[in-house]
């Protein structure tokens, strides 16, 4: 099992969060950060002086996948959150060595397994 | 769709006045057209005016309970205040008024529903017939009262009520419970007229009241889910905002120069800058003595707590305002600033009232009640021809026993028929949000979206609704330098 | 730096005044010098706190705009408001009062400007002739009405427009196109006095004109970016606030009981009471039918509608406040309540209004005015000497028809003259800020910093610009015991 | 436990006066008893009302420093505003009022201490005694100026003074340093007695003194944490929330209508009106100047600069508002506007004014007191008695010289006597709060809980304080469909 | 070493926290992050339109621990965070290399030793 | 590659991030975190009854890197987020098996690659 993480922009998450859904990958968190990298910043003034705020808010995708389908996830994240210009983000992939089902208790790679209509339940 | 049916019940008032007879209003106008004078001028204005700052109360009692209550339960309140506002006015104007002054009844009035046909108003409406304002002004004057009472009923109900309660039971408090409690009291009803009973603005007719209506829904309704611990033991549920419960502080403190002043129907004798100094000295010493008690009881001083200890020193004096001195007034504000802060700590102990509205309404209202008692100037009893001097001046008990039995039957009355009111609702409509529903706070829940979506709502979800719309690289530069910034 | 011409613009006015020969003030000062009338300081005194109300009113508005908007937008609005405000009294005082009251022009005044030079009241400002208020009373009265009206125009503005376009625009409307429409409404101008067209306190004259301008700027400002989808499906984009946009509200609210019945411009004839009284009907039964249309058509109770309902039937109850009688302020307040709702609905769809200003101002507006057609009881129109009953008691559509008649031509002219202006301002300064800073939002990118920075600037930033100035370990215990904090 | 004896001090007042005979009151009754005349009512009415607006004021300076704080000590400032409008109507009615208006000593007052056995008004208060406004009507209205003055003085003490000093301070200065000070300048003291300064409501007397106050103890009590850099150079440390500044504001420039036009302290000779316009004027100017200032000399319009200008003007037109005509208004409130955006960023580069009291109120009320030497209008010096004419209509620098001196010795009182106060506190009870104690925030570290806990608190500490009270399960769902909510 | 990655309901943080308190674990970091998995979304309206928000509050919570303990967290966790009805969350573990005590620049294994009593200190 | 995770006080952050600029390491995450160690917690009090909050606001650096680079980082972050008191934290190294930058789909270390002037780029 992977865990694939990435730093996105935020208008990209809900088309990622949308393919991965059909593609049978309901299951992610998601974390607001603030990244620094190649980015400009942002100059705040106030009442005459004056700071650069250099940290950028970013979304932080995170994605525990079988190792198989590591490659789908990744590709589904470069083609959404792609603009092409500075400040697209990163993804990384990390590996996991077991994983549970608080629900079940069960553990493994079957607490991945996609769900074909993560809908209908409640 | 019970609610909806619940909320039908408010139409029905609507749809009954549209059948009315059109010569409807001549009355009134004609009224009015004749008191082309300047003492009705000077001294309607004098109400009018005090009666536009108690309107404002209400925006004082809307913040400081969304300022007690959690981020997710606050947004349902600004809904809450103007649908009561709104019926206590209709059902007011059709019922209520005519209840609470109309005649001489020593149980309830008879006259001027919908402020119609009421012949001549001195005759109509004899508790305030030593007032040449203008029927209109006293009206509009007597609602803003009403208004009042009804607002602090809520205080106890926070964060899991439902919201057709609010509308089911103010349309029984603005048309019966309330003009038959305040008739009795300063309406000309028995406590007043036939026993002397002095409450000069309403401690134990608007307070009392409205305190009693909020113990009665409290009892059936129950804590909050989580207020107390597995071992009972109560647990802080802070208030989300400091800053907007100090802004009902304030406005109330400012409706109360409205309030209680007011109450003298008129300007014209000189008196109500007395009562304002009377009201604003009270209320300091209520807020002194609040933080010093909190600091002693608790090693903080709690904010809360001093807001509080404002109240309670505020709905201590305006029972007496009328009637004492000065010096009597620092007494009796001190005196509620000290009860508040004890009462909040006991009650809290054991049932939930988020915003303090028992100790701050109920208990000091009693005490300011009982206050007039004990500190009544013989003089000001004289010149407002209700009652005698207190036990501080006269020596005598007398009125101090006619406050207390003005208390007793009118909280025994209003509790029964609130109790009995909500009640009913608890076994039709029911009183209570689902505990989901109270996990998910009842701006959601009850009104579909949340009244601080971006507390609530990751900005992921805000933004981004299906596909970017934006062109790409649009936001890449959002951060844009000054200068890159469009001058 | 463009904008700084711009803003530039405004300064002009100033340096024009300081070389106003000193002899000016004279006038004013000798008018007054001579009213020391009981009559005077009564109506004076009533129109003027009237108008306290009314000017807070400017607190409201903003209040509903803040609450309405995102986080990243409610700074500016402050900013907006007290620009907004300041150069509507400027010009107003220069230019405006003149236009609107200034002598008998069908089209528009011609004395006063400057408040000087303007020889005797009476005759100067025929129109308010008949009270005998002072001339700086009835002046800061009107300028207040501009003001409310320059207001309603920026509610469909948020979240997108530029900064400098308020200030140009508010320049023209507060000295010409506010004053020329208000002239015909309540002026003296052709409406009123050739075809006896009521509106007591402006549904037209100030709601009608100040959504007007609404209107054409929208058309040519376009919608906020992600507010309608790729299948041009509307989207939500809550307001970041609803209890700030209760409290605007509840002022407004407030605002309308000097609106109204300052309308009266005099406490002596006792009628500003009724007015009152037949505003806080309107208002109520408009929440009430709001809260229900809202709850059957949304299946919940949009806590947005309920204001918005309470808005449209005060704007709805503003033109016959003056002119008819209870019932029919409950009616009319009903259907404004309900107009609202589906409005809002119904506009949503294709044109982005975040606040509702077009179906509240508007909309209502127009009811408001068509209303007094309906409504107006003979009696009142006598008594207030403008026009003639309404189709419910005269049976004849002629006082509908020109109330018809004033609502179009109004409309037309505010229209033609407010789209010029807006696309004036288009194709020069530019209406619109660039995708990127609306992204980023108006606070940071128009004033350089967040309305609520800790919301946007991550806590290490702004705690750490620069080495840590704090000695070695002062923060590890920042979590005090209570018995850590020295007491 | 210091910080009780200290709040104790204030229980002592309490305490003394409980001895008081109870004869006591009788005097106010029957004074008032007696003016029972057309002419006073309307007259103490309007002042009354217009001391209503002025105590709003308190909430006005509330928001204006809650907005201007961080998020961490927004809280605290409730409870102080709190305290300080309690202790400062206890000491002004105590001792405060008899200081500053009884009898004609040239340094201070000595009759009317509790408002008692003071004879004869006209002679006891000779100051107002061209005004016929009873004498409680008078003490509410001069009494919200001292709670003005005082609530002036903190604006530059927020995020890191210790609580009990506001307390010790406002017993001070509401009792002795402001009656003093205030004395000289309006209270028929040496200034205006035997000077003829000029200042019709309290430039100096009001605004200057509490800004001197300011300085005092910010003098002593140095910047926050983080102001200035390693480097020196200052540091921005927005405040958390404009919509509440704006609030402030707009709730200040309400307050200023009463504020001014008040200090006529009577509604028949018809000047409140001008007084309102001349007021209106040049807060206009001065918001619109500073917003151009702020746009020149910072590229960006600052949203507190457009706030701090419209106070400023508001300061600045203070003094002359009853001596100047409309178009020196102008002047007046813009030069105001320039000046306070210049000091507010000078004034940061050495000291922490975290809301510019020292710019807005200090510069703002030297100039404002000057202004009269340069602008009174001869007519309205004769008018009111006082003084005469300014610079600019009699060439002579006379009047003005007189200004001068005014500020100067009043400046120089009130800081010798501040910085003493201030200094013994320093050393006794102490000035600020630890180091740890303002990272944490005064909110947490002086009341024991954050002023908005949800942004402190983490959520699940929020919930789950020991077990888990909810059935298993019963939140899976809080995420109800609309039709899992029963309707 | 291994990092223990949990994604579970706000109400089961208290007791998680308060059991590993007891058994030593006094040290680790939680985080506020939304997720999506088989739960139902908040459906939101404003003004008509309507919106829902398929991203439920959840706590992560990030402990590393001695390799020999992660049983011991992993069961505390599933034993407290589980109701048995969906939303429950998972807990991953992961692999850790290196790591550093801060305060005393010391590393490995004891960094990450467990306190007898972690309110002692200041 | 590894994964630099660090705990730390507020304060330490900006010093740390001007650091690993000039050493040419402009990219990063950083999270708000909640942390619980050996530190005391806070005690608040509220009309009466009190609550003792037991986690502390930490900041969360995430900062991959060659493995190459990775002592460089935990230096500077050592050397910077020291104040020897308690609650100064703890950094972790987590591995890292593979990287993409989202902008250009390239992946591996070269991801990483330190740039000479980032504020140069838009
Ligand atoms: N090495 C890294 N470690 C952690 N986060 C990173 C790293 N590199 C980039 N990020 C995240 O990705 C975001 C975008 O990176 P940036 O360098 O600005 O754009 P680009 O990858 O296009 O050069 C950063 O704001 C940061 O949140
Ligand atoms: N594969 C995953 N990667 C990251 N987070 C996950 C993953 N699966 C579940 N989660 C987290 O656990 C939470 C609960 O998961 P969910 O599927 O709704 O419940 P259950 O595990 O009982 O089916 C999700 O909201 C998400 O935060
Ligand atoms: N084993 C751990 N797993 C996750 N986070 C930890 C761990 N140990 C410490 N932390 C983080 O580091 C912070 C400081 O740790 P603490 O034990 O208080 O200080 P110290 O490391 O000096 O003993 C904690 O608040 C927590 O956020």
């Amino acid at each position: 099992m992977k865990l694939v993480v990435a730093y996105i922009r935020h208008e990209a998450f809900e088309p990622i969060r949308q393919e991965l859904l059909e593609l049978g990958f309901p299951s992610m968190s998601i974390t607001e950060v603030k990244g620094s990298g190649r980015q400009k910043g942002v100059t705040e003034q106030y009442r005459g002086s004056s700071v650069t705020n250099y940290l950028r808010p970013k979304v932080k995708i995170e994605c525990v996948v079988a190792t198989g389908d590591v490659q789908t996830i990744v590709d589904s994240i470069l083609r959404h959150a792609r603009t092409g210009s500075i400040g697209d983000g990163k993804v990384f992939v990390l590996p996991v060595e077991q994983a549970y089902r608080i629900r079940t208790g069960e553990s493994g790679e079957e607490t991945l397994q996609s769900h074909p209509d993560p809908a209908a339940a409640v | 769709m019970k609610r909806t049916t619940i909320l039908c019940a408010s139409v029905m008032a609507l749809v009954a006045l549209m059948l009315l007879p059109t010569v409807a209003s001549a009355d009134t106008f004609d009224a009015a057209g004749a008191e082309s004078l300047t003492s009705v001028g000077i001294n309607t204005m004098w109400v009018v005016v005090a009666a536009l700052f108690v309107m404002f109360m209400q925006a004082g009692f809307a913040f400081l309970e969304i300022g007690f209550s959690r981020g997710k339960n606050a947004g349902t309140i600004v809904a809450k205040i103007l649908m009561n506002f709104s019926i206590a006015a209709l059902m007011y104007w059709a019922v209520g008024f005519a209840l609470a002054f109309g005649g001489t009844g020593e149980l309830w009035g008879s006259t001027g529903f919908f402020l119609r046909d009421f012949g001549d108003p001195s005759v109509a409406f004899p508790a305030m017939s030593f007032s040449d304002v203008t029927v209109d002004g006293k009206f509009f004057f007597q609602f803003t009262f009403c208004a009042v009472s009804l607002a602090i009923v809520w205080g106890t109900t926070l964060e899991r009520v439902k919201f057709g309660v609010y509308a089911i039971y103010a349309v029984v408090f603005a048309a019966l419970i309330y003009p038959i409690g305040s008739h009795w009291v300063f309406g000309g009803g028995w406590l007043q007229a036939n026993l002397g009973m002095q409450d000069f603005a309403g401690s134990t007719a608007v307070h009392l009241i409205g305190a009693t209506g909020a113990l009665a829904v409290l009892l059936l309704l129950g804590p909050r889910r989580g207020k107390y611990g597995a071992d009972g033991r109560p647990r802080p549920i802070p208030g989300h905002n400091m800053p907007l419960f100090g802004l009902g502080i304030l406005i109330l403190w400012l409706g109360w120069f409205g309030f209680n002043p007011g109450s003298t129907l008129g300007a014209l004798d000189g008196r109500f800058p007395e009562v304002i100094i009377v009201t604003q000295l009270a209320a300091s010493a209520g807020v002194i003595m609040a933080i010093i008690t909190s600091r002693l009881l608790m090693k903080k001083i709690d904010i809360g707590m001093a807001g509080n200890g404002a109240i309670a020193a505020l709905v201590g004096i305006t029972a007496p305002s009328g009637y004492v001195s000065p010096w009597a007034a620092v007494i009796i504000g001190a005196v509620a600033g000290v009860l508040v802060v004890v009462s909040v700590l006991a009650i809290d102990r054991k049932i939930d009232d988020p915003v303090g509205a028992l100790s701050a309404h109920g208990i000091a209202g009693i005490w300011g009640t009982l206050a007039c008692g004990l500190f009544t100037n013989p003089a000001l009893a004289d010149y407002n021809a209700v009652g005698e001097g207190g036990l501080f001046y006269t020596g005598s008990f007398h009125q101090l026993g006619v406050q207390a039995l003005g208390v007793v039957t009118v909280f025994a009355f209003v509790f029964v028929a609130s109790f009995i009111t909500f009640f009913l609702i608890k076994k039709t409509y029911g009183l209570r949000v689902t505990a989901d529903e109270e996990d998910a706070g009842l701006d959601i829940s009850e009104h579909g979206m949340y009244g601080y979506p971006e507390q609530f709502i990751p900005a992921p979800e805000l933004v981004g609704v299906g596909p970017v719309q934006t062109p790409a690289g649009a936001t890449a530069s959002s951060g844009m330098k000054p200068s890159e910034v469009p001058a």
